[in-house]
């Protein structure tokens, strides 16, 4: 989707904050962010999905919330949509059943967080592209998720590297399967993509799936 | 909608921000934890996991080996996942790495314009800049402008190359090893290797910066 | 920036919204004619041209000569500017206009993607929905799904011009005269063309929908 | 700029609000539209300043905030930056100096609305373009005002008409001067702007300045 979290190349947002990162973080950042690991190990949904649910928002409430409040506020939808909560427990704050069991508790977090969730699949498929081939990203605007950003669309590029087959986010973020796809890094000229305004000689890299490119 | 507002202010509901994002926090996990999705131990685990264990010091060990040792370098740059696992790091957001060698004429930055991936495992929980509306939207059209703002500032003959983590490849900057370092042990080498280093809006410390000799 | 929330906030300082835009409008006004800047006679005048002398009625006479009349019709369609001055109409946001048929096969619907311009002249102000967030992002997009909402299904064979005003050129959608109006007068015709059919968002009223027949 | 105004293709803003346009507006509404016609007669800027003005804020802020109140947040900040009112007396409400003579009673705001701004200007060098012809839009992203939205960037058109020379909007918005440049309403397919979930016939005009377009 062209959503607000779309950021690459917008204006408006001045300086960058913070750059001395002095200020200690509250507390509740640490706490949202161990309750969105916590219930992914639930299996019920998955990192696109997450990030799709985290881009599901009103612009304008994206660009309100802080980051850990868009966590937050998409883990409560994420748990709804896979029944894990229903509206009316969030509304309360009451639980309806207490019946479930974690899915790890102290030593299975540790676990989970060793083993990551690695994206690579084997596939069939040979890749289409080799390293050195010119291509050209595709220009289309998804209802949703998608991890080709609106700045890239269309835009000619080279394969810089090729990193076998990876689960492919606009299908995974909907529950439509992992169609594993053959994802490349692809190098584009600054200028290409920003004109003249940019640097001669700087380059920008995205890691892009097969079904982005064509041939150019 | 209210009346009041008229006919195009459907959007101000939006703009409500909750009044204690604390609050809600503190409610959600009262009610995972009471309705027994979530257990409070793996909570702690996950928190003191990236409050004390995994952060930038793991990187710093990673760059600090690359700089003593050529064949851990050339590992690295051939397969940083398999390299940085060597030294005990791996798992969540560290599970496809590659690292990027900044040279005199390269300069390399990370960001991620669609959300914030980062390198958990060498690098931990990124820093609040990193996750910030103008990093993400500044760094892909005006690099040098952002290094400019962090101090960083570039030769006009060295190409900045800007990696944005669309996938789930995560990127770790190797720095250029400082000047005046010549038989430094790998432990003295990685107090020099700064967190931004790593993603790129900084360079590697001076001894004369880190303030001490080993 | 508090410091409670942090180091990734610094915009939340940008989601305030005034609580009360009616009191910052007056207070504005109020500063403004104390210090001689504005007229308070001008500030009515101004809001009388809009609330009753300028609006879609205009628009609806230009349309309604333009069904009645071929050689006006080829003169909108040829200038614009000169045809709708002709009938008394110009000025602020109708300094040139440009008329846009309607027919069988091609149906035409206007947006300002970038802020909200409009014919003021030939429509008045613009409706909130005209000047929305939703409007200005999808028609241009997904005019077809737009039009859908506004209650317009076209054959896929037409095709659709979505006109979006990125210049001072204000358009005037023409929608086509419906049947069964033959030999009506310019008043009557004037009472099927709404504000929404010289957008593109609607078609002329048939005399069933207008009602009553002339 | 790349602001939040530039809001063409995107998504999550939901159906379009109240297409009965049924609620009766606020009376604020009227007067900050009125106050931004009257204060224009003091002629300290122009059309495209005002929209430079509106534009110029935090997406956040842009996104929050009502129509008319970016009209009047943006009016603020002109009047200041044009010397009519200082950040002194907006914040207290209280003129430092009552001398001024407003520039239009009744009758005459009545002649400037009837007068307008036309745009078009007399120059010496022939368009470039002529009906027909083939273009292709740059791909530039100024941090000032510009009127090539996003969308439109890069991207290959026909020209449909030439409507002479026009005020140039990236120029005059600083205060820059008006060079006034050719102006063309540019015809592109549909699907090459959106790909190919846009119907194949649809296509989108924009009005383009000269300064925004290369041969094809």
């Amino acid at each position: 989707m062209n959503g607000a979290h779309d950021l690459g190349g917008m204006h408006g947002f001045g300086p960058v904050p913070d750059k001395d990162d002095a200020h200690p973080h509250p507390e509740w950042y640490d706490r949202a962010m161990a309750l969105t690991v916590a219930t992914a190990a639930w299996g019920r949904w998955n990192i696109d999905a997450s990030r799709r649910a985290r881009e599901a928002m009103h612009p304008a409430k994206y660009l309100t919330l802080t980051y850990y409040e868009r966590w937050i506020d998409a883990l409560e939808r994420l748990m709804v949509e896979t029944d894990l909560l229903t509206e009316e427990e969030l509304r309360s704050g009451e639980p309806a059943d207490g019946s479930f069991t974690p899915p790890v508790d102290a030593e299975g977090a540790r676990s989970a967080l060793r083993r990551g969730g690695p994206t690579e699949r084997k596939v069939d498929t040979p890749p289409r592209f080799r390293v050195g081939d010119r291509i050209r990203t595709i220009n289309r605007h998804p209802a949703g998720h998608t991890r080709l950003p609106r700045y890239a669309r269309g835009q000619g590029g080279i394969v810089l590297r090729h990193h076998g087959a990876h689960v492919f986010p606009d299908t995974n973020a909907h529950f439509q399967g992992e169609q594993p796809g053959h994802l490349y890094t692809v190098q584009f000229p600054a200028r290409a993509l920003w004109g003249p305004d940019a640097a001669a000689k700087d380059t920008v890299m995205l890691d892009l799936w097969e079904a982005y490119l064509h041939a150019d | 909608m209210s009346h009041e507002h008229g006919n195009d202010t459907p959007h101000r509901e939006h703009s409500h921000v909750p009044p204690d994002p604390a609050l809600r926090v503190q409610a959600l996990e009262s009610l995972l934890t009471r309705k027994g999705l979530v257990d409070p131990g793996a909570l702690e685990t996950i928190i003191d996991t990236y409050a004390n264990r995994v952060g930038p010091r793991n990187g710093a060990r990673v760059v600090a080996r690359s700089w003593a040792n050529p064949d851990y370098r050339q590992w690295l740059l051939d397969d940083a996942t398999a390299a940085i696992a060597h030294l005990g790091y791996e798992g969540r957001q560290g599970e496809h790495m590659v690292a990027l060698e900044n040279t005199d004429s390269v300069h390399n930055l990370v960001v991620c314009t669609l959300c914030s991936c980062y390198p958990w495992t060498v690098l931990g929980i990124p820093p609040g800049w990193y996750k910030s509306e103008a990093y993400r939207a500044r760094a892909v059209r005006e690099p040098r402008a952002v290094l400019e703002e962090f101090g960083v500032r570039l030769d006009d003959e060295v190409e900045v190359r800007l990696w944005d983590s669309t996938a789930e490849i995560r990127y770790l900057v190797i720095p250029q090893r400082p000047a005046g370092t010549h038989g430094w042990t790998e432990e003295a080498l990685a107090t020099l290797v700064t967190r931004d280093s790593m993603v790129g809006t900084g360079l590697a410390l001076t001894p004369e910066q880190a303030g001490d000799a080993p």
